[in-house]
């Protein structure tokens, strides 16, 4: 299956050059969850490797767990500590 | 209501919207880009935003108020560039009393600091930097920071 | 910076008063007048003050935001009569943290209500009334309420 | 000597003819106390009986205890319980 993640703050600028406004596809396993993703990413890009330590993440806009289980086309967002306001 | 845009914020639209000939008084909260932070000198601020997830967090806010407190409660939040002495969030909380209005303001713009996904780049005097939390990280050079649609 | 008036209140004359560069936040009060009080219907109502006293109390309530908190304070009260939605009482703080502009504008609010000499008279579906505190006591009909000067 | 007394609230709607803006002379005592002043006006009208128990008071703008002393053309003022905001 296949996930759009997408990246804020400054794993953005990390984000692979054919990312756009920081979401890009990321294939994985069937029954992948949310701590698989990351750990896909980190083994990418070692930019990534404190990604789930330093993140809260939601998928489909809602917050979710490292555990939660992802689906086809699922939206799947990094969210660094929030500082807007 | 609430607002996500980048245009400049008016903090009398957040008002209107809230009060009623019932209400007694409004509080209001304005942030405001300065020209400083962490010690350095600040020229600017480049926010960027998850919108959908923001604006439904936004709207949640705003209902939570509703249901604690029963008031009326607007949120405006800018993105994009902001410079020096700009609004960049506006909350407006409307009572008969003002105590109620006073913790339910507080509380909203809270909760938005922590909960609602913008990230404010800085530009400061020694370079460019995302805010993350307290921590505050070097920006890649002319990095595009664009709002994700 | 107060002001005590019988014209309407501008709440941005407040705001543009406090705020500075390095200021990140203001937080205001305004004081509306509304639709009813005390299960009463009210069309309006009359403030009386006096004045020399206000202006003191009011000049010593921003004197007391500065030495306590540190930050600018703004309070501008209107007098005379006032009609349902207009503004009677504006006070804004600004500040580089928000928490501080928060209490310190409750706190001028507070103060305000208990210290500076301002009665209000309630012109209401059944009778005119002088607000005093908690009471509200019967007014003369006719009776006129300019301010001491 | 004489005092300036001022009323306000209801209080006001109870001033003598020949107050302007809630203001009248009082003639007291050399020595007179705030006290002193709040029993003239109220052996002049019944409806000053409870002055002192409902306000505060204040002399030249400041406030004042019931024992504070008044001289020649202060201004004294009686201020129920205020209502402002």
């Amino acid at each position: 299956m296949t996930v759009r993640v997408l990246l804020f703050g400054h794993y953005r600028d990390a984000a692979p050059p054919e990312a756009e406004g920081g979401a890009f596809a990321l294939p994985l396993p069937d029954g992948a969850t949310v701590a698989d993703a990351a750990r896909a990413l980190a083994e990418r890009d070692g930019r990534f490797a404190d990604l789930l330590a330093r993140t809260r993440v939601a998928v489909r806009a809602e917050f979710a767990a490292p555990d939660t289980r992802l689906a086809e086309g699922d939206e799947l967002a990094f969210l660094p500590p929030m500082s807007g306001g | 209501m609430i607002l996500l845009t980048t245009e400049p914020l008016d903090p009398a639209e957040a008002t209107r919207h809230v009060m009623t000939a019932h209400d007694g008084a409004y509080v209001l909260f304005v942030g405001v880009v300065r020209d400083h932070a962490r010690g350095r000198a600040v020229t600017g601020l480049e926010y960027q935003v998850y919108a959908p997830m923001a604006e439904q967090q936004m709207r949640r806010i705003v209902d939570a108020v509703r249901e604690r407190w029963g008031l009326a409660c607007a949120i405006l939040h800018r993105y994009g560039y902001i410079g020096v002495g700009e609004a960049s969030v506006v909350v407006c909380v409307a009572s008969a009393h003002r105590a109620e209005a006073f913790d339910a303001c507080r509380w909203a713009i809270d909760t938005l600091k922590a909960d609602v996904p913008i990230w404010k780049k800085e530009f400061a005097a020694n370079g460019t930097f995302w805010i993350e939390g307290e921590d505050s990280v070097p920006a890649a050079v002319g990095g595009a920071a664009e709002a994700a649609s």
